[in-house]
């Protein structure tokens, strides 16, 4: 299997390696043997049909699921065993594929809250809102404010409750509370499911931008073909719980096997040939 | 959104109070409680402590049902934990009403973080039935142990402080009062912190906060902790202010006020949980009081008692299925009306 | 504002819809889809696309929306009188945004359930759920399992297949190839073409994937802020140049953008004028 | 164990505590019926059975209707009740918080306590004999008439739940209104009708349950305490699991009657509380309830 | 000081479990102050009662407290529970100016020195556990007596000490069974004291639950034992509604019923008010009433002012005092409590109680 490195970079020790992870529920096998590593400063995607264990993955990196075997290592350090809020504070921060913002809060407090493992109040300063909690809370609004919200343009909603908004805004604060997290590597869980191509476009620069201002390293699952082959530095693609083809872009492109498993195609005059026609052998047949 | 205020800047906009009529309402709220003792008579000072006591549970209560979502029925047993230390070590050891206080705060706290171990695996109303077999269990150990009196309890004498006894309701309010405000300050601060911020996100979706970096064990026995602190600390004022604990101060119906209390008044909110607790608390009274002013009441009174039972059931049904968010979520409302008037649409 | 022709299963008239006795999501937004058609319903987030059709399939109530003013025909009557589950009944048949299968059910009682929806229709068949097994291998596989542990597509799979029990004479799309693979997205629509072209049933079909929307759709509509901004045939829809940019990234010359090359500023949109 | 050990007395104890569980377990079962179709937990439940007793007694004792017609009209009456409180409390709160929901019964016991108080005042009362005053014995084991027949009686209408979940698709219909509401309607399920089937259904096995419940122990305005037992037996059980209303019924009840037999009556809430702690910390569900889909 | 009216406060419990007591309680206490007035008052003073329902909570009985006394000058006051009697208790020292009774019998109350202004109307639990034992020790020496009581304070109030008493009068406790409160189902409860034969079971600390359920079981199971019960158990109503297998229900009773036929001009009087029959709760708030106005009374008369203790001591002067005929001998008030009383037996043909012993004074 050939890694390559990310286009325009010197080769570095990988920031992320999965090692034959093995992931079952009961009878289902979710992962087998699933290994790739991503690179410092990559935009690394994860691709495959529904049910290929892409969120699985995910969720095992971040230490919601315990992996049936195998190791994940960040930095060099073995990581399997510890538990998520840890993996959290060691920058592994992520957004849902089902969106989970907390419902009962405000935009700015979601934001905030991705925060949470990098601030140090404890019960007494937070009840006494003294010394370093008011530090602490004036910073953390100034970084998120100034970094965060100006950055994806949600101003204009920041004191909205989440639940109310529309599913595309919804998902721009998934991405702004994993930003929050000081992310050394940034998971996201398909940034633009739900999304027209304007509003794709918008979270496509905003994801190039996270690399190139905050200099994270992004992680991602997408089924938007035309997104991750356009940003992708690397792509590993899943199938039945296993890796069938990983390379850059154009190498996995190129896979017929990829090709069979996964990628559609087209503009919407041959689309809509393709479907008429296979309407009409529906109704022939 | 609010219209015709401007921050300054974001620690302006993260205050408690902002604008500059709720300063203002602040101060004459201020002055109410400031003067009250000295118009009121005694059964309304009486009212006035009793409402404070269920103001400051109530509060703590919606730290850990309202806030963090975990539904608990065993205020009144930590209430009655954080008494029973109070009368014991006024009694025993005689050590100052504050430490006292502490204390009792403490072991209801250490109480609550106990019965809150299961939190992590057990939810929902399947966790509220534990906390009512752990106020079972504190009832049985209440009953059955020396230290506690048994069934008769035990009586204390009152509390003193810079050689004042308390013994009125006079001097009691000047206890109760400020102890309470004290601790709704620190309940409104707390979720301006990281640590409210946590408590509301494991309500909202426990899993999904671990992955985000919360442990959850930790803020949901935390949670547990100071919510119960509030019990004990609410529980030692009852004991003060009642002067007699025994097993059967705290029942069961008791836990279902407060979180009466706190689902009427309007759950994750700390004015709700004031809200409900004075609603719940001065409503039977007010509803006596309407009794009274009907004609004939002596012979009445037998037939409109349980009137009144369906009366107050009756309100609660009302006021959740008019506002199933509480009084809390009312109030709101009718202050954008206020804010937005006369531009409403 | 006349009687409503014969040839429109669904006829929306200038509604409005406000949540929660305070937003307002649509300002007067009328459509129609005409009988054995598939209509497109674009717009970006936000734009109440999905409000739209929980107007028509009267969901709204449970969110705490409220039908303002305006009317919505269903095969020329009108729905105002009518229940969300006695419109189900009579073939309207609504797959929710955000898959909302029942988690606790089994992948096939997900599918028993949906049988209530041919509960006293007359000239109903028996529900078919090997038709549903038969697009879907996939749920056969899993039709033993519990709904709330499928993958997000499968999840998506279910909740189409619930409606194709449901023998509907107009089906109500929400995203549709929300979460779903390229393959899948495309299985999927030729699904729906061919239900079209087997049935005559009638859609209505939002989507943000505009590329597959206008593929399979004979007209469609782009709303925004509440209100339809341009209709017209598919086909024309997808030579307007606006759409050709927001919707179906595609540069001004006609050649598909590349991601790598976005601005920062962008040209307003000319029905935003 | 040691020679002394009187087997008698543990069986006797035991097959009392069975059957006595079985009265649990049709309470439990009203409970499980409107959580299972509208996950609303109702608190009232043991005033929903008071009521019941109360219409029983009203029409054995006061108009002095026959049982064959006074036992039926008190059930039918109290189905009404439950139509007419789904109507008025509970269909309005629809898609709300479960919680407010929670609270509006908590409501709803006070009101029909006060009720109950005003009609028939409070004091205790008993209901008419109707079941057959011959003790049970097996072998030199008494078993207390009422209490066995009670335990049939309760055997029989679990049996019959359980068949039509089965065999019926309605069954489905529950617990799909359950899951999500508006999915329901979106499937052409009448959530309404369901919502008002459970309660109604609740209702009359409530009725069952509190004429049952009553002519054991009499009836008054606080015989609503029972409601906290049937709360312990559906935790134990398994909030929407219509068997482990039945199993945790008899398993309280055995808990109950061995603790009261060996250990003394202050034992006894003692005891089904620990028993429940563990079983929770073993099943955070209960024996057979439902465990939450927790997925990201 | 003449003209002001005497005011009697009241905890009453119009409502919750004890609502069928409060009721009674409230239209006796009605009854005597509207009897005294019509003749006058108390020297020349109307006596004028203010109730407030109470629900039978701790918390609400102490509100209404406050709210009464705040509102009136009082000098007596209608308790509800023990645990109010408690509560209230250094609020009543550091008023001093109330005398106290209540609906409570509770053994620890019947202590003049830490419930001195305080006062049972009737004997305490224990000294009732004490005229049953008398009553059994002497229709059967040697007798085995078991107790059946609630776990509550009401129920294990004279339990221990009461087992003394009858291991001294050669009695003999073979079982006694605590039933958690609010226990229906009492089959194991009933197995236990059918193993354990008793002549008689005395139950303490209910009402009328669960005692038919134990009678019934009991006589069924082939148990020879009497069955007897203490105050609250004892109203007319209540223990006819245990049906036919009531009969012979036993009990102590330190009032006359009602339907008494023994002369009793008060009786008399109260069956002209009220045709229809009466608790003895009823009765109980009555004689409460009467001892309080009669306190009033002799302070008044001995131009002192109405204070806690000076009531107290004119109550504690009450010397072979006739209550006319609600309690069948002259009672002596000499501490806290009223021990007398005398064991009645159902009668469920004639559905009436039937006295089986003299008055028995301890
Ligand atoms: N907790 C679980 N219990 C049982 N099966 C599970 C669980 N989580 C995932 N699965 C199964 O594992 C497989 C992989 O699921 P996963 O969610 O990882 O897919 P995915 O690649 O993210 O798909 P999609 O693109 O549709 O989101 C699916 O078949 C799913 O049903
Ligand atoms: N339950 C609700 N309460 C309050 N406002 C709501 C609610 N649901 C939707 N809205 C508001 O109504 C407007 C339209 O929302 P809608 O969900 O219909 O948008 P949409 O076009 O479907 O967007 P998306 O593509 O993101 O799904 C939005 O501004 C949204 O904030
Ligand atoms: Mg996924
Ligand atoms: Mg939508």
């Amino acid at each position: 299997m050939e890694t390559t490195p990310p286009r325009g970079r010197p080769a570095a020790p990988p920031l992320l390696q999965v090692d034959s992870v093995t992931l079952a529920f009961g009878g289902v096998r979710a992962l087998s043997g699933v290994s790739f590593e991503v690179q410092p400063g990559s935009i690394t995607a994860v691709i495959g049909p529904n049910g290929a264990g892409k969120t699985s993955l995910f969720n095992t990196i971040s230490g919601f699921y315990r992996p049936t075997g195998g190791s994940i290592r960040f930095r060099g350090r073995e990581i399997t065993r510890l538990p998520p809020p840890e993996r959290a504070r060691l920058g592994l921060a992520r957004s849902f594929q089902n969106i989970a913002l907390f419902r009962g809060m405000t935009v700015l407090d979601n934001i905030k809250l991705g925060r949470h493992a990098h601030l140090k109040t404890n019960v007494f300063e937070a009840l006494a809102y003294w010394g370093r909690a008011r530090r602490e809370e004036a910073e953390l609004r100034r970084d998120i404010e100034e970094r965060i919200i100006d950055f994806l343009e949600i101003d204009h909603i920041r004191h909205a409750p989440v639940a109310a908004l529309p599913y595309g805004l919804q998902k721009r604060v998934e991405m702004a509370r994993a930003l929050a997290m000081q992310p050394e590597i940034l998971m996201l869980d398909e940034p633009v499911a739900g999304m027209n191509r304007e509003e794709t476009e918008d979270m496509a620069r905003f994801i190039l931008d996270v690399r190139a201002e905050w200099g994270a390293t992004v992680l991602m699952v997408e089924h938007d073909m035309g997104m991750v082959m356009d940003l992708s530095d690397h792509v590993v693609v899943l199938n039945f719980g296993q890796v069938i083809a990983q390379g850059t872009p154009a190498v996995v492109q190129a896979d017929p096997e990829v090709g069979r498993a996964y990628l559609g195609s087209g503009d919407v005059q041959s689309l809509r040939a393709k479907l008429q026609a296979a309407a009409r052998q529906g109704v022939a047949a | 959104m609010r219209i015709g205020t401007f921050k300054e800047s974001y620690t302006a906009d993260a205050a408690l109070f902002d604008s500059r009529t709720q300063h203002a309402w602040l101060a004459i709220a201020g002055a109410l409680l400031l003067l009250f003792p000295f118009v009121a008579s005694d059964y309304w000072l009486y009212m006035a402590c009793l409402v404070a006591i269920n103001v400051a549970s109530a509060t703590g209560l919606n730290i850990l049902t309202g806030y963090t979502g975990l539904v608990s029925l065993g205020q009144a047993a930590f209430m009655g934990l954080g008494a029973y230390t109070v009368a014991i070590m006024q009694a025993r050891w005689g050590t100052p009403l504050l430490l006292n206080l502490l204390g009792g705060g403490f072991v209801a706290m250490l109480g609550g973080m106990v019965v809150g171990i299961p939190s992590l695996r057990v939810k929902g109303l399947y966790l509220a039935i534990v906390t009512i077999a752990a106020s079972f269990i504190a009832h049985f150990l209440f009953a059955n142990f020396q230290i506690t009196g048994g069934t008769a309890g035990l009586s204390m004498q009152p509390g003193r402080i810079l050689g004042i006894d308390l013994d009125t309701s006079f001097r009691l309010y000047w206890l109760i009062v400020p102890v309470m405000l004290l601790m709704l300050l620190g309940a409104a601060n707390l979720f301006r912190t990281r640590i409210g911020r946590a408590f509301i996100a494991i309500r909202d979706r426990d899993i999904s906060a671990e992955v985000l970096g919360i442990p959850l064990l930790r803020y949901k026995l935390l949670s547990f902790g100071l919510s119960s602190f509030y019990a004990g600390v609410a529980g030692g004022l009852w004991a003060y202010f009642f002067r007699v604990v025994t097993p059967e101060s705290f029942p069961l119906s008791m836990s279902i006020f407060f979180l009466a209390a706190i689902i009427v008044g309007g759950m994750g909110s700390i004015l709700g949980g004031i809200l409900g607790a004075v609603f719940m608390t001065m409503v039977p009274e007010l509803l006596k009081l309407v009794v009274d002013l009907l004609p004939g009441s002596a012979d009445l009174a037998v037939f409109l008692s349980p009137v009144r039972l369906v009366v107050f059931g009756a309100l609660i049904i009302g006021f959740l299925v008019f506002e199933p968010l509480g009084l809390a979520e009312m109030w709101r409302r009718t202050r954008r009306f206020f804010h937005l008037w006369p531009f409403r649409n | 504002m006349t009687q409503t022709p014969p040839d429109l299963v669904l006829e929306v008239n200038n509604i409005e819809v406000i949540y929660n006795k305070a937003v307002q999501a649509l300002r007067g937004l009328s459509l129609a889809v005409p009988r054995g058609r598939i209509v497109a319903l674009l717009g970006s987030n936000g734009a109440g696309k999905s409000t739209t059709l929980k107007a028509i399939s009267r969901l709204l109530a449970l969110e705490d929306g409220l039908l303002a003013s305006g009317s919505i025909a269903f095969a020329g009557q009108d729905t105002a009188q009518l229940a969300p589950q006695q419109l189900v009944r009579r073939g309207l048949s609504h797959v929710m945004e955000g898959r909302r299968i029942f988690e606790d059910l089994t992948v096939e009682e997900n599918l028993v359930a949906s049988t209530y929806a041919l509960s006293g229709r007359a000239g109903a068949g028996r529900p078919d759920f090997d038709l549903v097994y038969e697009y879907f291998p996939r749920l056969h596989e899993r039709r033993r399992g519990l709904a709330g542990y499928l993958s997000g597509g499968e999840q998506q799979m279910l909740a189409i297949g619930r409606a194709l029990i449901a023998q509907p004479t107009l089906m109500l799309l929400d995203e549709p190839s929300l979460g779903l693979s390229p393959k899948l997205t495309e299985d999927i629509f030729s699904i729906i073409a061919r239900i079209n072209a087997e049935r005559g049933t009638s859609m209505l079909l939002v989507e943000q994937n505009a590329t597959v929307a206008l593929a399979v759709a004979h007209s469609g509509y782009i709303m925004e802020n509440g209100k339809i901004v341009i209709d017209g045939p598919a086909e024309r829809l997808a030579g307007d140049q606006d759409v050709r940019e927001f919707y179906l990234g595609m540069g001004a010359s006609g050649e598909a953008r590349s991601f790598r090359e976005l601005k920062h500023y962008k040209r307003r949109k000319r029905w935003l004028s | 164990m040691s020679e002394g050990f009187d087997w008698a007395y543990l069986f006797e104890i035991s097959l009392t505590g069975v059957a006595s569980g079985g009265l649990y377990a049709l309470a439990a079962l009203a409970f499980v019926m409107v959580y299972k179709a509208t996950r609303v937990v109702n608190i009232a439940i043991g005033e929903m059975l008071m009521a019941g007793a109360y219409l029983f007694f009203t029409f054995a004792s006061m108009w002095a209707l026959p049982l064959w017609l006074a036992i039926p009209a008190a059930v039918l009456a109290s189905g009404l009740l439950g139509a007419i409180i789904e109507r008025t409390m509970i269909r309005p709160l629809l898609g709300e918080p479960p919680i407010s929901v929670f609270m509006v019964t908590v409501g709803l016991a006070s009101v029909l306590v006060g009720l109950v108080e005003m009609v028939w005042t409070a004091d205790q009362r008993r209901l008419p004999d109707f079941m057959p005053t011959q003790p049970i014995v097996i072998g030199e084991a008494f078993l207390a008439p009422k209490v066995f027949w009670g335990a049939v009686i309760a055997a029989v209408f679990i049996a019959a739940v359980l068949l039509v979940f089965r065999f019926w698709r309605g069954g489905v219909a529950l617990r799909a209104t359950a899951s999500d509401q508006g999915a329901a309607y979106s499937v052409g399920i009448n959530v309404p009708r369901v919502f008002s089937l459970s309660w109604v259904v609740s209702a009359m096995l409530a009725a069952v349950s509190g004429i049952i419940v009553g002519s054991i122990g009499g009836i008054s305005s606080s015989m609503g305490v029972f409601g906290l037992s049937v709360l312990v037996v559906v935790i134990v059980g398994g909030l929407d699991s219509v068997l482990g209303a039945l199993v945790a019924g008899v398993v309280i009840g055995l808990v109950e009657a061995l603790a009261g037999a060996y250990l003394g009556g202050e034992y006894k809430l003692l005891a089904t509380f620990l028993v429940l702690v563990t079983i929770l910390m073993a099943r955070p569900y209960g024996m057979f309830g439902t465990r939450e889909i927790e997925r990201l | 000081q003449t003209g002001e009216d005497i005011v009697i406060g009241g905890s009453i419990p119009m409502t919750g479990v004890f609502a069928f007591a409060g009721v009674g309680i409230n239209a006796g206490i009605q009854d005597y102050v509207k009897i005294v007035n019509d003749a006058g008052g108390i020297a020349g003073r109307k006596v004028r009662y203010v109730p407030e329902d109470t629900g039978y909570k701790v918390d609400v009985s102490v509100a209404a407290f406050k709210k009464i006394t705040s509102q009136n000058k009082v000098h007596l006051y209608y308790g509800d529970s023990t645990g109010f009697a408690k509560t209230i208790n250094p609020e009543l020292e550091r008023n001093g100016n109330i005398l106290m009774a209540g609906a409570s019998f509770a053994t620890e109350l019947n202590d003049p020195k830490k419930y001195p202004h305080q006062f049972l109307v009737g004997p305490d639990y224990t000294e009732m556990f004490g005229i049953l034992l008398r009553h059994i020790a002497k229709e059967k020496p040697g007798a085995k007596v078991a107790f059946v009581y609630s776990d509550s304070e009401f129920g294990r109030d004279p339990i221990d000490s009461s087992e003394a008493l009858a291991k001294q009068l050669g009695l003999s406790v073979p079982v006694k069974i605590m039933t958690p409160a609010g226990s229906v189902d009492v089959s194991t409860e009933v197995i236990k004291l059918r193993r354990a034969a008793p002549d008689y079971t005395i139950f303490h600390g209910y009402i009328l639950a669960p005692i038919p359920e134990f009678i019934t079981q009991g006589k069924q199971q082939g148990m020879k034992s009497k069955w007897m019960g203490t105050f609250w158990t004892m109203d007319s109503s209540t223990v006819m509604k245990m049906g036919p297998d009531g009969d012979g229900f036993m009990g102590v009773m330190p009032f006359r019923y009602y339907y008494d036929t023994e002369k009793a001009p008060m009786l008399e009087k109260i069956r002209a008010m009220r045709p229809e029959y009466q608790s003895t709760a009823y009765t109980q708030g009555f004689i409460a009433t009467m001892l309080f106005l009669e306190s009033a009374k002799r302070c008044l008369e001995a131009n002192k002012p109405l204070n806690g203790d000076n009531l107290k001591a004119a109550l504690n002067s009450i010397k072979d005092f006739d209550t006319g005929g609600l309690i069948g001998v002259p009672i002596t008030i000499s501490g806290n409590s009223i021990p007398v009383g005398r064991v009645y037996r159902a009668d469920m043909k004639a559905q009436k109680m039937v006295a089986v012993s003299d008055w028995i004074q301890l």
